[in-house]
């Protein structure tokens, strides 16, 4: 069931992937305007690196958000989904689909910020674009979860855009917090795996929750 | 126990809610004032000033910042409840309380962020410092307003309701999240503690525990008059508003 | 509270079924009874609460009070089977600009179906039915690359293609040529005489189409 | 507290101690105020519905099931 749901997804954001790419765009430019507002020395943007990148990921999950939920909405067919398939299970799709083209590609996408943002300056060789990639890895799919509560929660409210990111931003910051302290303890050559874990906590604290609450969501949205 | 469950069920009756809270409220109002006087009178005037630390008089700050701080964590904690008795219980009543409670809560959040930010200037020379409990606070008011706002973005208030309920759910589980995180990035930065636990002098118990007091009642007296407000605004077709309007009723209903 | 054992009523029945949209009370305990080898045809004016009626039924939009049963049991219990039963078309087509016509098509068949679904045969079938509604061929034609008439056909398409017990259909017959009127009712009357309940809203009668009961959404 | 002197000043925090206890004020009574005005607006609305005449009422529909022949 799930399945099927998900190929829908999957299909029609590929129809739609200039919609996709947006928001992966917008994570690329964002970045690079840090040299031009900070400076361009590569101590400052290596220390900058971390915060900043997951910053422009965060920001990037949120844009991307609406237009998994948005046009299902609109166009009626969430309802036909909800009487067809369990609440959660058509959250578990969104929030699938949403991970695999958003989240996915910004880990792949991230060691080329990781190359304009000097992250491996006077450590050639080093392991830092992993540590950046690994926490994208565990830190991506818990802010696509939490977003598909608030989005779920924001459907059939009448002003919107914004209004998302203002209820899900605060619950952002746990995983901003440590997301990027991963990165800046592995920049500063310390061990950083107890960050790691607790992404992981975070992670598995949302999977047990945010289906489920995005599709009690759901269902309230189209009632 | 079958008792309660009826008086519990009885609370689901907005006719039932507003008159019981409109008895409620004089004695509630009453018990505030008084508790407040005392509490003043001592937070002001006959408790000491703050030596060893050398905070002298911004001591007396703390009478209304613990005590704002402390409401703005149970109020959401008591938005959460509510939200969950209206999910589980499909009760219309607890959701217009959880309603009733966010711009409360929101005003007790900003007081604690502002009274903390007075405090902070004296003691420790800067208005905003990001310490874990007043950078907690500010994300709290974020989602008092969050809350705020999504229930006011619907135009069908039942849905306003659930979503809302979800939010404050939501919210709650992800308070002490945020609370440990940010209290472990603050270490990471070796942040100041402003409001560090120590053992509190008995002098300056007294005007707290009054004023915490007072804050109490206070806060569940102002849930109350918007809870009412809140009740008429959601059955004004219902008979029993008018009558209560128009002063046919007998039951006492003013506030 | 009634329990279910108590209900006689084979089909769709309502029991005091009272729904409210956004504060405002439409329907006050009202009991209906939809019974198998039926057409229903509900009328009432603009406002009057069709669609929310339809979509409570649907089970979409949660009642104040009351119980909808489906064949005995609350349309809510697990074994009432009602959403495996149920095709409800709403006004809003449900279906997706970015996909084909087919595809639209058959996911819904597969979702409810839940993939067990010979996908070749399901293929012709589709094809079949477009074709009765004479948009055959354009099977691979992005959804919104039709016309309105034509995007209307495909929805009810789904008819066809998916197997049901209960049709609830809001405005099924608007915007439709002569023939895919006659088309649509002759389905309807086979549906009903394979033992099918059907409700269906409409704005004024439909001649080609005779029906079993008629429900009015009124003052009273 | 000493003197009123000293009561007004508060040492030399005079400033960060009322301006605490002072907007605490201002934002509990803007509360207060603000709830009692709804309750009050809601009560007026209440009585002119009650004066306007009940036909504008929208009332709940019922159904009406007519079998046909």
């Amino acid at each position: 069931m799930i399945l099927t749901l998900l190929k829908r997804e999957l299909k029609v954001a590929r129809r739609n992937w200039i919609g996709l790419a947006i928001p992966l765009l917008f994570f690329i430019i964002v970045v690079s305007l840090f040299p031009f507002a900070v400076s361009p020395e590569a101590p400052v943007l290596q220390k900058l690196a971390p915060g900043v990148i997951w910053v422009a990921a965060l920001l990037a999950m949120l844009l991307s958000l609406e237009q998994f939920y948005r046009s299902d909405y609109q166009d009626g067919s969430l309802e036909q989904l909800l009487l067809m398939s369990s609440p959660t299970s058509v959250a578990i799709s969104k929030i699938l689909a949403h991970w695999l083209l958003t989240g996915l590609p910004l880990v792949i996408l991230s060691p080329l910020l990781a190359v304009l943002m000097q992250i491996n300056y006077g450590s050639a060789g080093s392991s830092h674009t992993w540590v950046l990639m690994l926490s994208l890895v565990l830190g991506t799919p818990t802010l696509c979860l939490l977003g598909a509560v608030g989005m779920s929660l924001t459907l059939a409210a009448s002003r919107n855009g914004l209004l998302v990111s203002i209820l899900i931003i605060p619950l952002y910051v746990p995983i901003l917090i440590f997301g990027a302290s991963t990165v800046t303890a592995s920049l500063e050559n310390m061990r950083y795996n107890g960050e790691l874990a607790i992404l992981g906590a975070f992670l598995l604290i949302a999977i047990v929750f945010a289906p489920f609450a995005s599709g009690r969501a759901l269902k309230i949205s189209v009632g | 126990m079958a008792n309660a469950w009826r008086w519990f069920h009885q609370l689901g009756s907005p006719k039932y809610l507003f008159q019981k809270t409109g008895q409620w409220l004089p004695w509630i109002w009453g018990a505030t004032l008084i508790l407040l006087a005392v509490g003043l009178y001592y937070s002001l005037w006959a408790s000491p000033i703050e030596v060893r630390q050398g905070q002298g008089h911004t001591v007396r700050i703390m009478y209304v910042h613990v005590p704002a701080a402390a409401l703005s964590m149970i109020a959401y904690i008591a938005m959460a409840i509510a939200a969950t008795v209206g999910l589980v219980w499909k009760m219309k009543m607890a959701f217009a309380a959880v309603r009733s409670i966010a711009p409360v809560g929101a005003a007790m959040t900003f007081l604690a962020l502002f009274t903390g930010s007075v405090w902070g200037k004296p003691t420790w020379g800067t208005w905003w410092e990001w310490d874990a409990r007043m950078t907690s606070e500010l994300l709290l008011l974020f989602l008092y307003l969050g809350y705020i706002a999504l229930h006011a973005s619907f135009s069908d208030r039942s849905k306003a309701d659930k979503a809302g309920a979800i939010l404050a759910i939501v919210g709650v589980i992800n308070i002490p999240i945020i609370y440990l995180s940010v209290k472990w990035w603050n270490t990471l930065h070796q942040g100041y503690s402003v409001t560090e636990e120590g053992a509190l002098d008995p002098a300056f118990q007294t005007p707290l525990f009054l004023m915490l007091g007072a804050m109490y009642l206070l806060f569940a007296a102002l849930v109350i008059m918007r809870l009412r407000a809140e009740i008429i605004l959601r059955n004004q077709k219902a008979r029993w508003v008018t009558e209560w309007a128009t002063g046919q009723s007998t039951e006492r209903g003013d506030a | 509270m009634s329990q279910s054992q108590d209900i006689q009523f084979d089909g769709l029945y309502a029991h005091e079924l009272t729904v409210s949209r956004s504060e405002q009370v439409l329907l006050e305990d009202a009991d209906l009874h939809l019974a198998p080898s039926t057409i229903t045809y509900l009328y009432g004016e603009n406002g009057a609460g069709k669609t929310s009626l339809m979509r409570c039924l649907a089970g979409l939009l949660p009642e104040d009070h009351g119980v909808v049963y489906w064949n005995k049991k609350p349309i809510n219990h697990p074994d009432s089977g009602y959403f495996q039963d149920l095709i409800f078309l709403a006004h809003s087509l449900s279906m997706k600009n970015e996909l084909t016509i087919a595809e639209n098509l058959r996911f819904y068949a597969n979702l409810r179906l839940k993939g067990r679904v010979h996908q070749k045969s399901l293929s012709n079938d589709i094809s079949g039915v477009l074709r009765e509604l004479g948009i055959g061929g354009l099977e691979n034609r992005m959804f919104a690359e039709l016309s309105a008439g034509q995007q209307h056909k495909v929805a009810l398409a789904r008819l066809m293609l998916e197997p049901a017990k209960i049709w609830i259909l809001d405005e099924p017959f608007v915007n439709l040529d002569q023939k895919t009127r006659g088309w649509l009712a002759d389905k309807t009357l086979a549906f009903k005489e394979q033992g099918g309940v059907v409700l269906f809203t409409s704005h004024h009668h439909i001649d080609e189409l005779p029906v079993d009961q008629n429900v009015g959404v009124e003052h009273e | 507290m000493s003197s009123w002197h000293e009561f007004i000043f508060m040492g030399k925090h005079g400033a960060y101690v009322w301006s605490s206890y002072l907007m605490t004020l201002i934002v509990l009574l803007g509360l207060f105020i603000g709830f009692r005005m709804m309750l009050k607006s809601l009560k007026q609305k209440a009585q002119q519905e009650a004066k306007a005449p009940s036909g504008e009422r929208t009332k709940a529909r019922k159904l009406k099931v007519s079998p046909t022949e």
